[in-house]
């Protein structure tokens, strides 16, 4: 995703900062839709395995995911605005994740809840589990844990929140992914190369 | 349009004040026009405002059910929980899938939506503030609240999907069942009342029995009867739980709404709301003395206040039931529909006739006619009952 | 219950010419089992099941295991103290374990086996006699390959239909899906050679 | 002994046939729920066909959450797969450890401690306590409640969950159980705070009671709905509470008496009807038990060492041989099958999945009953999807 | 009678209602990030790596790269290299040590097990869970460096735990300097066959005994 350098803005944060100390209020159409994106976060309601139940205590009385505006979650894709993969992606489930993430609506975001959701966690070794969603899907919040706590899921939201804050308006975003196909060992393709690229491979020869 | 109460005091005319300052110094033709757009404009920012602070109230009330706060940190006290989430709606992609009808899919949530303004028209808020005067005004508003399942049909159709289809069907089912108990449970009022008019049957309800029992039809056991029967109806118009099965989101997604995006969602959920708070205002209107004040005492507050005040009991009141109660399965659904409620509704036009034709009776033949009465209103409820529980219960169970 | 040795006499008493075997298991558990031949399998299952003495109702657990082709030596019986080398053929095996909930004991293992792992790999199923065997033996079906002739509805289970493979074969080659892996071990590194045929460029130095 | 009261099989029951549709009623509806659905319980789907909201047919897919446990462990060592367990069923990671600790042990001949014991039976029941209310909740929510008893629900396993972490340290993924005892020993205030929480939970179950059992819609959406005759549930494997709401009175902990349970007086609740109401209120029922297993089991936990010093975990290599050892887990019977080889890992290693087993006469409940009906069985079934696809 | 069973389900919720605004019990939400639980003892989120002292972590490390914790990790989420030299540790003693040390908590499962096989104290369970990042391979990938943390820190995060270790290592550091003046005294006196004197634990191998010694 190489984002375009948005262009100068007419005013700038230290100068907006700068007003707001004098008790002026300046705000711009982007910094408002920025603010009601960022507060009105509906997850989709989709549980893929273990942290999804971590993702359920999340919105439950203890942690309360509601005070973030957040605990509408949606059952269908039409009318989320975040898709938290808590859970193993496996290569069977893939394409309909990555079908349910080209349902979604823009604006939209991705959190990759858990080691299996990030990288296939304890599973990556298994031979119909996918080693990430960020193959796939462009990911913008990892929250690591083997499940990661509810706070640290809030936590996760919370770093979406501010990020969707620094968000330029008409920022153009990639919408639809290629979904992938069951071939007869493995999925076909097996990554999307214009989102994932392999860092450099190892760091030493021969350990 | 009345000019207003002219003996009442100040804040009772406050409303009209208003209304004449803004549009005195227009000719006369013209005044009348906006007259009836400033009214139009009131209702929809006064329901607008409401449906905003609605969703928020029931999301912080379930949250207070369900042991927790609820949106909280939007502004203060979350009070701008309700913005953000507008504001999100409205910038959001809409997406229309390629295999809908482009045209039903944008035009479902449009009519559901204006049908749903449309049943605001003949509610009186306060005494003389009502923004038509329609000698049919219930039998207006029956028809224009059952238009608004048709739209829900229109969505279930035109979005092309399965689960939206077997939604709309439901609607359609759940319209024709629910129609008639919520028709039939206003009957008797109207036959109280001997009128259709929406402001002269609040006008009916006024007085007191004993200076502090107000003559509400809520407080005659036929008006008890038929505000449970309104009631039930209503929470099922609105397609609220234990009722929203068009939108079952446990087996059917998201139903007639599963595939509308952005603002069009949006629109849905505010006409849903605006259906509520009409089906509310109704219910006060017909049983709970529309903008009486209880109690001769309290009579200095003004009208539209109380309005507002039973309103809002009211929808906390849906709002407490879709916090409790599980939904019901759709043939359960019609079977509470046409062989509970229909047959009390019936029954309770007998007792209603009875009523009136007892008007005459005092003394001894006073608590005669309260014991009849409450034996034909609470009678058919617990035989009616029974006969639908049949088969269910409790059960004990043994040990291996 | 009776013990694996009397169910067996048992079994032949009724089922005479059935081919049914013991399998000592020399492990603690010494949980022993009874292997089937395909033949009169199902006919054993039934008296297995509908013995009034054995009422075998619940079919627990059915798993398969795979054997694939080994090499043994022993003591060669020609030369003493010789060892020869043997081989011995891979088959596939299908291991089920059943209890009597009607009168409480069990279990009672029994195992049937394929001739090959290749091309002979059918055996009678068992979910005609019980039920639970219905997903299981899709699931063996699936990972092991072992087909269930009288199997109801003998699909993949697991993976999905286009799947070619079987993963639970101790044969199985992994699909390269290989691109990146945080840590590379011995055998990473080398599934990591496979895939990147190029030189990989030596990559991020450990941090000052 | 016949602990069932099964009428004895005389014939092969096999499996039902399935519903025909008569082409007179028009055009069948097949819907694909999952594996994308609010109610399957994660990546599970049915697809089901539709003759206008009654089903006619059902078939269930899974491996969606196929991830390669068994594949996994077995190129594991026994320590090793220890916490892959704990991914299995992730409601009730200590009985599946438990589950697995036994099988090994059994494999390689380890005795477990006494206060071991005690505490594995704590830890299960409280995980017991834990699925049913949890399940309790999620029935509701199918049901169409908009999650309230789930977050009441939720709020008792939060407790729980407290219990576990500070005793295992996570509160889902515990990784307690060890071959020949547990990781940790619990203080004395741990136990006071169980024993405070056992007290409590009483209290709570009532006032749940008071929010669901005695609902005229959850009676009239659950009674009579999703049957299962006993001969059936037995032949097909069902297995737990749902066996037991089928009016089949097996239970694990009192057939094959694993553990110190035969020292604990518990009664086994079974239903009469076998629908899916039964199924509730078996577990609600079977939650009181637990409650009472508890309260003896803190009482009398002795002292003494929680693991044996020389019990081995790491590098362990049972002798040659096979196990199946099972236990009563809170979804049915969750058991292990080891083959060990003599070498560091399992030569094949396979989990016996309740949740997988249960669903078998999923199409069975679910044919003639509505849509609606079918999400309610599912639920009343209790999956957990990791354990149905591993 | 129809409808007693709703009316006393919807008294539970009401009294829930109520019961939210003056009662803890009905009211339990933990209002992160501004309150928080206190996190019991044994939580564990993701291991690091115990170092003696906050000022040179990577020359106090207690790690000696012996790799059992890599190989017993049943994710496999640990990577370590020895290094090629060798460094004095806290005590002075020569050590092999980790050259890379990394662990990708992207994949780790939090299982303990490296901690439970760790014969040095050398790797421990860390408490910090808030971690989300939106870089997967700057943040979540550790290095030796992101991972050490000093043993005064685990002090605080587990005291009962890091109070056995301590005592542990101090007996073992006291039995170690205990066993080294009997080796001196028995050198000082000449002997037919004297007993050689403790050589540095071998990286190759490593032996249970304590490594501070």
């Amino acid at each position: 995703m190489s984002e375009p350098a948005p262009a100068a803005p007419a005013v700038t944060d230290a100068e907006r900062a700068e007003l707001r100390r004098h008790g002026m209020l300046l705000t711009s159409i982007e910094e408002l839709c920025d603010w009601g994106r960022s507060h009105s976060v509906w997850p989709l309601q989709f549980g893929l395995a273990c942290c999804a139940i971590e993702m359920i205590a999340a919105s439950m009385a203890r942690f309360d995911i509601a005070r973030f505006g957040s605990e509408v979650f949606r059952p269908s894709p039409r009318q989320a605005d975040l898709l938290i993969v808590s859970g193993t992606v496996t290569k069977k489930m893939a394409p309909m994740v990555v079908r349910i993430w080209n349902q979604m609506p823009e604006p939209k975001y991705c959190i990759a809840m858990g080691a299996c959701a990030i990288s296939g966690g304890p599973f990556k070794q298994g031979y119909n589990v996918l080693k990430g969603i960020d193959r796939f899907v462009p990911v913008d919040i990892y929250v690591p844990g083997c499940p990661p706590r509810p706070e640290a899921l809030l936590h996760g939201l919370i770093k979406l929140q501010e990020k969707i804050r620094g968000q330029r308006l008409g920022t153009p975003a990639p919408s639809e992914c290629p979904v992938p196909e069951y071939a007869a060992h493995d999925l076909d393709p097996t990554k999307n190369p214009q989102l994932w690229q392999p860092p450099v491979l190892v760091r030493k020869e021969g350990a | 349009m009345s000019a207003g109460p002219t003996d009442a005091h100040l804040l009772e005319r406050a409303p009209f004040l208003l209304r004449d300052w803004l549009t005195h110094a227009l000719p006369e033709p013209l005044r009348w026009f906006a007259n009836t757009l400033i009214a139009i404009a009131a209702i929809l920012a006064i329901f607008g405002t409401l449906f905003a602070l609605l969703t928020l109230v029931e999301r912080k009330v379930l949250g207070r059910v369900q042991n927790r706060p609820g949106p909280n940190r939007t502004g203060w006290f979350g009070i701008l929980q309700p913005v953000a989430d507008g504001i999100k709606m409205l910038t959001k992609e809409d997406i229309v899938p390629r295999a809908a009808d482009p045209l039903l899919h944008f035009l479902a949530p449009v009519a559901l939506l204006g049908f749903s303004v449309l049943t605001f028209a003949v509610i009186p808020y306060g005494r003389d503030l009502v923004a038509v005067r329609l000698d049919a005004g219930v039998l207006y508003f029956f028809a224009a609240g059952s238009a608004t399942e048709l739209s829900i049909f229109m969505a279930g159709w035109s979005s092309n999907n399965k689960y939206a289809l077997v939604a709309a069907m439901r609607a359609l089912a759940q319209l024709i069942s629910y129609e008639l108990p919520l028709l039939l449970s206003a009957v008797p009022v109207v036959l109280a009342a001997g009128t259709l008019s929406a402001p002269d049957i609040v006008e009916s309800q006024g007085g007191f029995t004993w200076g502090f029992v107000p003559h509400w039809h809520v407080f005659t056991p036929w008006g008890a009867a038929a505000f449970l029967v309104f009631f039930i109806s209503a929470l099922s118009e609105s397609n609220r739980s234990p009722f929203d099965l068009p939108e079952a989101e446990s087996e059917l997604i998201a139903g007639h709404l599963t595939e509308y995006s952005g603002f069009k969602y949006a629109l849905f959920f505010m006409a849903e709301y605006f259906g509520m708070c009409s089906l509310c205002g109704m219910a006060v209107t017909l049983f709970l003395g529309g903008w009486q004040a209880p109690l001769a005492a309290l009579e200095f507050i003004p009208s539209y206040a109380w309005f507002a005040l039973k309103l809002c009991a009211l929808l906390l009141v849906f709002i407490w039931i879709r916090a409790t109660l599980p939904r019901l399965r759709m043939d359960q659904l019609t079977r509470f529909a046409w062989k509970f409620l229909v047959p009390l509704a019936l029954v309770n036009l007998a007792a209603s006739a009875f009523w009136s034709l007892s008007f005459g009776w005092a003394g001894p033949m006073q608590a005669l006619r309260w014991a009849i009465g409450i034996a034909l209103a609470v009678g058919p409820f617990v035989l009616l009952g029974r006969r639908l529980g049949a088969g269910i219960g409790p059960r004990t169970y043994r040990y291996a | 219950m009776e013990t694996t040795e009397q169910i067996r006499e048992r079994i032949l008493a009724s089922l005479p010419g059935a081919q049914v075997s013991l399998v000592t298991n020399p492990g603690l558990a010494a949980q022993h089992s009874l292997l089937l031949g395909a033949a009169h399998a199902l006919q054993a299952a039934l008296l297995l099941r509908d013995d009034a003495a054995l009422r075998l109702d619940f079919c627990s657990n059915v798993t398969g295991v795979d054997w694939p082709e080994r090499e043994v030596s022993e003591a060669d019986p020609t030369a003493p103290g010789g060892k020869v080398k043997r081989v011995v053929p891979g088959f596939l095996e299908v291991v089920y374990h059943l209890y009597s909930v009607a009168l409480g004991h069990g279990p009672l293992v029994v195992r049937m086996r394929t001739a090959n792992r290749s091309d002979q790999v059918t055996l009678p199923s068992l979910t005609p006699v019980w039920r639970s065997c219905e997903f299981q033996e899709r699931e063996v079906f699936d990972l092991f390959g072992v087909v269930f002739a009288g199997h109801p509805d003998l699909r993949r289970i697991l993976m999905w239909d286009e799947f070619k493979d079987h993963p639970m074969r101790k044969d199985y080659v992994e699909p390269d899906d290989f691109e990146w892996e945080p840590t590379p071990h011995g055998d990473v590194l080398e599934r990591a050679r496979r895939h990147y045929p190029a030189p990989a460029r030596p990559a991020k130095e450990p941090a000052p | 002994m016949n602990p069932s009261g099964l009428p004895p099989l005389a014939s092969l029951p096999g499996p039902q046939i399935r519903a025909v549709h008569d082409e007179l009623h028009g055009d069948l509806l097949e819907l694909s729920m999952g594996p994308h659905h609010p109610s399957t319980h994660g990546v599970f789907r049915m697809v089901v066909t539709l003759d206008g909201e009654t089903v006619v047919k059902l078939k269930p897919v899974f491996g969606y959450l196929h991830r390669n446990h068994e594949k996994i462990a077995e190129g594991a060592s026994y320590l090793g797969s220890m916490p892959y367990t704990d991914r299995l069923d992730y409601l009730c990671s200590m009985t599946n450890n438990w589950s697995y600790a036994l099988a090994v042990e059994r494999l390689a001949g380890q005795a477990v401690s006494e206060r071991a014991e005690y505490v594995r039976v704590i830890l299960a029941e409280l995980t017991r306590l834990l699925n049913h209310t949890c399940l309790a909740g999620f029935l509701l929510q199918d049901g169409g409640a908009s999650g309230t008893p789930l977050m009441y629900a939720f709020r008792e396993r939060e407790k729980i969950l407290d219990l576990f972490e500070s005793l295992s340290g996570s509160r889902m993924m515990c990784n307690y159980q060890r071959f020949g005892g547990c990781r940790a020993d619990p203080s004395p205030a741990w136990l006071d705070s169980a024993r405070a929480l056992v007290d409590g939970y009483g209290r709570f179950l009532d006032e749940y009671e008071a929010l669901l059992t005695g609902n005229e819609i959850l009676m009239a959406r659950t009674q009579g709905i999703g049957r299962l005759s006993p001969q059936l549930a037995v032949s097909a494997g069902v297995t737990g509470p749902m066996l037991r709401a089928a009016g089949v009175g097996y239970d694990i902990r009192k057939v094959d008496g694993y553990g110190f349970y035969p020292r604990f007086t518990f009664r086994v609740p079974i239903g009469a009807d076998g629908d899916t109401y039964d199924r509730y209120m078996v577990r609600i029922l079977e939650m009181r038990e637990s409650i009472g297993i508890l309260r003896q089991a803190l009482r009398d936990i002795p002292a003494g060492p929680i693991l044996d010093p020389k019990a081995k975990q790491r590098g362990l290599r049972p002798k040659a041989g096979e196990v199946y050892s099972r236990i009563e887990g809170p979804k049915g019977e969750i058991g292990f099958f080891l083959i060990s080889d003599g070498g560091p890992n399992p030569y094949r290693y396979r989990v016996r999945p309740p949740s997988l087993i249960n669903l078998t006469i999923l199409e069975d409940m679910c044919l003639g009953q509505s849509i609606a009906d079918s999400v309610v069985i599912l639920g009343s079934v209790d999956i957990v999807l990791g354990e149905v696809d591993r | 009678m129809l409808g007693t069973g709703l009316l006393q389900g919807l008294a539970v919720t009401a009294r829930n209602f109520l019961g939210s605004f003056y009662d803890r019990r009905r009211f339990v939400t933990t209002q992160y990030p501004e309150q928080r639980t206190a996190l019991p003892e044994a939580y564990r989120n993701f291991p690091f790596l115990v170092c003696e002292s906050a000022d040179d972590p990577m020359g106090t490390l207690r790690c000696v790269a012996c790799q059992i914790c890599e190989k017993e990790c049943p994710p496999q989420c640990i990577y370590i290299e020895k290094s090629k030299d060798k460094k004095p540790d806290a005590n002075g003693k020569p050590q092999i040590y980790p050259a890379v040390f990394d662990i990708d908590t992207a994949v780790c499962m939090s299982c303990q097990i490296c901690v439970e096989v760790c014969p040095f104290d050398a790797i421990k369970m860390d408490q910090v869970f808030e971690l989300a990042a939106t870089d997967r391979f700057g943040a979540l990938l550790m290095d030796r460096h992101a991972l050490a943390k000093p043993n005064s820190y685990f002090q605080s995060i587990h005291p009962t735990e890091a109070g056995e270790v301590d005592s542990r290592l101090l007996a073992a550091r006291l039995a170690a300097e205990e066993k080294a003046r009997t080796a001196a005294a028995a050198k000082a006196a000449p002997k037919p066959a004297a007993p050689k004197p403790p050589a540095a634990p071998s990286a190759e191998a490593p032996k249970p005994s304590p490594p501070l010694a």
